[in-house]
């Protein structure tokens, strides 16, 4: 029997185990649902205890997405939703299976939130087992790796992820299929392949929640990726910070290994790919390319300039590749589906799907995922439910702390790599933070230079010293004691550091208060000191 | 050359997984983030005398070490009290008032983010969003999140588990 | 730290470019800065230090590459066959002056008490650019003298953070003794395990980062204001004998 | 032709700046031909007049009365030169920013005597927590750095100015020169 028959038998059997069941219950065990695993303990008791072990299974299951309302139970087949469930509602969420639901705790069933989404990248989110290689396979997992190692050339591979017009969803949108064609054709004998998992920005959970919810999704991306590019050995850099998505990463590189989908020889091939994770240690810079290659060196995070592109000369001086979490989550389905599914969703040059970490003020807080082209207003007003308490929504910062705020009257803006940027902001990973009336917009853009600040790596003088410059100032603001000159060498910096600093951190810093500047202006004027009160310049 | 670390300090046991991480990589100057996880885990901060084993172990110069120690947040070089609280500074959780709790810790106790009591019973470490941002405002008591509470609500909890604590 | 590889001399092939308008010719392989160097072209530099890696941290070496909206630092940016490069344009006049003035509101330096006075690149090239004050509010950092060298003082006011000390003690002398602890804003040189320089064990006491430095950073003992002439070791001259020696 | 009216103020500073100015020896005349000197600290003027045209400020500002005059003078006067780089910088006086106003009077006049141990306050001002250079409380039109600039300098400088000359400062003082 060839490890591909092998893989198919495991995945029926499992699908045979699954289907025994008369009801599923899946647990949502992300980190955003609080005591999950005395839900499972409460429901398993109670299921046992009414004797239904054979006709009940409760899973273990990755994120749901609508975490404000968690902990969250999907029941199936029936296709329910409970929201924050606790272990006491154990007995009547048993009792009512197969009979009325329980009306106490049902999400409705045409919310928005579900009903807007498109799932791709996050359709086993939540319907599978995180932990549990069978429950991938049982899904179809797998199948897109063993079908490009056994049956495609890397030619058609990299020609298929450059057709699909996916682009890298870590930020920059640069095309993944040119990127991988770059490395492909690279010289040299040893290559490598990077999973870029330190997702640092504050707000964002896009990442942890993939690797939390499908993190053999992200094992097959690669997988994919190491063979059209001809890499074989391979690093996930993940937040040290993120214990759980570590923990089920391991396991999932463990069952991968063992059923010979990693490791020497895939799929009976002769084909060699390994994978090695290495833990972030809280450097937010790290998430730039250059800065991860020197940490997985085992040094100080710091940029490197570009070109050489890693690309070219990346981890050891070896051509790397480097793709973000959800880009390689993306690919067993573009090539399970072809090119040209992946294209039809989005926009004219933003294809397929993005996932948004939606938080802050707003009512349905969690993890989204929609075709590139939505507009913010119904990401924010239908998905989002809209701001609660009967406050007004003021305005939205998308890409992380080194975004843009954009206001109620580009709401209808279309989400795409090009219209965030021509609104002053980026697309960044996809951090989606909503901020209302009560927010104070210069208060917000001197926290997020705070954080640039503090991260900035110190290596080039237009960050090292200009966030800091910028941060005094807007500290002047906030404490009302900033004059007309201020405000003139606030932009001065501003325009410094975004063109003259050597990595995206810096070049990026800025966004903030330039989006700021442009559309919340008034707030910058209002906190001026009054200028005909005392002259307060001397005061530092 | 560096002096080499005392024994004593060597004869822990715990250097043993230490030195497991270093051997997997070969001893090589790479291994370096991934030994001090190693040896943060085992001691909960890195203390002189590890830093210079490990320096001396993988042969890397002295410097190095502690520039790649300083450089990363997650690296302690003292001690942590017996129990920490963790208060997350994610954007999210700044939105929803994170940084008036900090704020309340100062006032009430004395603590700003890295402290530890004087009697080393309580440490207050703030991180940079812990990625669960629609359970905003987080904080972490000791592994346990308290989440989703007002300023009034999460103090009350933090002083009551303080008290529980010291 | 990205060592630049040496240029494959086999291959070496004439490439011809125009820097502020003017033909020249240079080496594949070769940088921007090397190429306009060569042809008597004034690029200002303080982290660059020939015969150390370039790191393209300082930023004052930007020019204008025609076609690329960006700019580009000449020290790290290789030269390519047809490209247009302007090192002069007031823009980057304007951007170089606010580097300058962002260093020195980052710390305290105070030319009229320097060692270094009259042989300063810092304070050279705020007059070369025409730096006539600082329109930044200065920091003002409290920081540390370190006197404790037998020899040497190393005082962090007047530190830049450009680590040509860092590199030539790493990549000349061997020995490591510097890096850098800290980051960003916070970041500082330090000896070993943040150890005083006086008790560093391992420091050969070779001075080669006293002469590297380009401020009043780092000094030599016994010396009043304006005394200390740096004597830039002839770094290029090091690499290649020792390559011949170790042939 | 109108001579200007031409001022010097004395600010936190060592007074190098003003010696500078006295160095120009003969050239005084030179100079006291181009402009009236209408107040220094080197001439018997105790008020410092309006419609002043042009004023050379030396030394820092540390404190509430230097922060008024200087406030006062740039009122007063049409263009406002920053004169070396304790006016220009902070230099030497902005060395105790460091450490902050009060911290420098206790280590000086508590921490270091022993005889009579006490920080004179009264009939003096208050002084600044930071010495700083003039353009941080207004604006300044013309910098001349140097510790001290030079009477070449200076002679040059103001030279300059008073034909409505273009002049090389650069090539001729920088910071610490």
């Amino acid at each position: 029997m060839t490890q591909r028959e092998a893989l198919q038998q495991q995945a029926e059997q499992r699908q045979q185990v699954l289907d025994a069941f008369s009801h599923h219950l899946l647990v949502c065990a992300g980190l955003g649902c609080l005591h999950n695993d005395e839900i499972i303990k409460a429901l398993r008791k109670e299921i046992a205890a009414q004797g239904l072990e054979q006709q009940i299974l409760v899973r273990k299951a990755g994120c749901m997405g609508l975490c404000a309302l968690g902990p969250l139970v999907l029941v199936l087949p029936d296709a329910v939703y409970y929201q924050t469930v606790t272990p006491q509602d154990a007995g009547e969420i048993v009792a009512a299976l197969g009979k009325e639901p329980v009306q106490r705790l049902l999400l409705p069933a045409d919310l928005p939130f579900f009903s807007k989404q498109q799932k791709k990248v996050l359709a086993l989110s939540g319907r599978i087992d995180p932990e549990n290689i069978d429950d991938y396979l049982a899904a179809g997992g797998y199948a897109s790796a063993v079908n490009a190692i056994t049956a495609m050339s890397p030619p058609e591979i990299l020609r298929i992820v450059g057709e699909s017009g996916l682009r890298g969803r870590g930020g920059a949108g640069y095309p993944t299929g040119l990127k991988w064609a770059t490395v492909a054709q690279a010289a040299g004998e040893r290559k490598y392949l990077i999973c870029n998992a330190d997702e640092g920005d504050p707000g964002a959970f896009m990442d942890r929640s993939v690797l939390e919810s499908t993190p053999h999704a992200v094992l097959e991306g690669m997988l994919i990726a190491a063979y059209a590019v001809g890499a074989h050995t391979g690093f996930i850099y993940v937040r040290a910070e993120y214990p759980l998505a570590v923990k089920r990463l391991q396991l999932a590189i463990r069952e991968a290994e063992r059923n010979r989908l990693l490791g020497q020889g895939v799929c009976g091939t002769s084909f060699d790919f390994t994978v090695q994770l290495r833990l972030g240690a809280g450097a937010f810079v790290c998430g730039e390319e250059t800065a991860l290659i020197e940490s997985i060196e085992g040094r100080r995070g710091t940029p490197r300039p570009k070109p050489p592109y890693p690309a070219e000369n990346g981890l050891w001086g070896s051509p790397t590749l480097i793709n973000n979490v959800e880009t390689y989550a993306n690919i067993p389905l573009i090539i399970a589906r072809g090119a040209a599914w992946f294209a039809a969703q989005g926009t004219e040059q933003s294809k397929g799907t993005k996932v948004f970490a939606l938080t802050g003020r707003i009512k349905h807080a969690g993890l989204v995922e929609v075709p590139m082209g939505m507009t913010l207003r119904e990401i924010v007003f239908e998905i989002g439910g809209g701001i609660p308490d009967g406050h007004a929504f003021k305005a939205v910062q998308t890409g992380g702390p080194s975004g843009g705020c954009i206001p109620a009257e580009h709401l209808d803006a279309p989400i795409s790599y090009e219209s965030l940027s021509a609104l002053g902001s980026i697309m960044g990973s996809g951090g989606m933070i909503v901020m209302d009336d009560t927010s104070n917009m210069v208060d917000i853009v001197k926290y997020f230079m705070e954080f640039c600040m503090e991260e900035s790596c110190g290596k080039c003088v237009p960050c090292r010293v200009g966030t800091a410059q910028i941060h005094s100032l807007l500290q002047k603001f906030c404490d009302r004691q900033a004059s007309a000159d201020d405000l003139a060498a606030l932009e001065t910096l501003c325009d410094l550091v975004k063109t003259t600093s050597l990595c995206g951190l810096g070049q990026s810093a800025p966004n903030p208060v330039l989006s700021t500047l442009k559309y919340f202006r008034q707030e910058y004027l209002d906190r001026m000191a009054d200028p005909s009160g005392p002259h307060q310049e001397g005061q530092l | 050359m560096p002096t080499p670390p005392s024994d004593l300090h060597l004869q822990d046991k715990r250097w043993e997984t230490i030195d497991r991480v270093m051997r997997r990589h070969d001893f090589r100057q790479d291994a370096l983030i991934e030994t001090l996880h190693a040896a943060q885990d085992a001691f909960g901060y890195l203390d002189a005398d590890t830093l210079r084993h490990i320096a001396a172990r993988l042969k890397t110069p002295p410097s190095k070490v502690y520039g790649v120690v300083t450089f990363y947040n997650h690296f302690k070089t003292k001690p942590k009290g017996e129990h920490t609280l963790v208060v997350c500074t994610g954007t999210a959780c700044h939105v929803k008032g994170n940084d008036r709790v900090l704020a309340w810790m100062e006032e009430h106790y004395q603590l700003k983010p890295g402290d530890t009591t004087t009697d080393n019973r309580i440490s207050l470490l703030e991180v940079r969003c812990v990625g669960a941002c629609a359970l905003a405002p987080v904080v972490i008591a000791d592994g346990s999140i308290i989440a989703k509470k007002s300023l009034a609500e999460s103090t009350a909890m933090i002083r009551e588990w303080l008290n529980d604590a010291a | 730290m990205t060592p630049i590889p040496p240029h494959p001399p086999e291959t070496a092939q004439t490439l011809n470019l125009t820097i502020n308008g003017r033909q020249v010719s240079a080496q594949a392989g070769e940088t921007i800065l090397e190429a306009a160097r060569a042809n008597d072209i004034f690029i200002p530099t303080l982290c660059f230090l020939e015969g150390l890696s370039a790191q393209g941290s300082c930023r004052l070496c930007m020019v204008e590459i025609a076609g690329s909206a960006k700019l580009h630092p000449a020290c790290v940016t290789r030269i390519q066959e047809g490209m247009e490069v302007t090192t002069e344009t007031e823009r980057l006049r304007d951007y170089r002056r606010n580097i300058i003035e962002l260093l020195f509101s980052e710390r305290n330096h105070v030319c009229a008490v320097c060692v270094a006075s009259g042989h300063c690149e810092l304070q050279d090239l705020a007059s070369e650019l025409g730096v006539d004050h600082i329109s930044f509010p200065c920091r003002y950092p409290t920081l540390a003298v370190d006197a404790s060298h037998r020899r040497f003082v190393l005082d962090h006011n007047r530190c830049i953070l450009c680590t040509r000390c860092v590199r030539v003690c790493a990549e000349i002398e061997g020995a490591h003794t510097w890096d850098v602890k800290n980051r960003g804003i916070r970041s500082l040189i330090m000896a070993d395990f943040d150890a005083p320089w006086g008790d560093s064990e391992t420091c050969t006491g070779c001075g080669k980062c006293v002469h590297v430095c380009p401020t009043g950073a780092l000094f030599e003992k016994g010396l009043a204001v304006a005394e200390m002439r740096k004597q830039r070791p002839a770094l290029p001259t090091l690499v290649a004998n020792r390559a011949t020696e170790q042939r | 032709m109108k001579k200007l009216r031409f001022a010097t103020l004395w600010l936190d500073g060592c007074s190098g700046c003003h010696m500078s100015l006295l160095d120009l020896d003969q050239r005084l005349l030179d100079l006291a031909d181009m402009v009236d000197f209408v107040y220094s600290p080197l001439v018997d003027v105790k008020i410092f007049p309006e419609g002043v045209d042009v004023a050379c400020v030396e030394g820092a500002v540390s404190s509430a009365e230097d922060e008024e005059k200087l406030r006062m003078v740039r009122r007063r006067t049409g263009l406002l030169i920053a004169l070396g780089d304790c006016a220009v910088t902070g230099n030497i006086p902005a060395m105790r920013n460091v450490l902050g106003g009060q911290k420098i009077l206790q280590g000086v006049y508590l921490e270091r005597e022993h005889l009579n141990a006490q920080i004179p306050a009264s009939h003096l001002p208050a002084l600044n927590e930071h010495a700083l250079p003039l353009h941080r409380f207004v604006p300044v039109d013309f910098f001349i750095p140097g510790c001290p600039p030079s009477a070449d300098t200076l002679f040059a400088a103001l030279g300059a100015l008073v034909a409505g000359r273009a002049v090389d400062l650069p090539a001729l003082t920088r910071f610490g020169a």
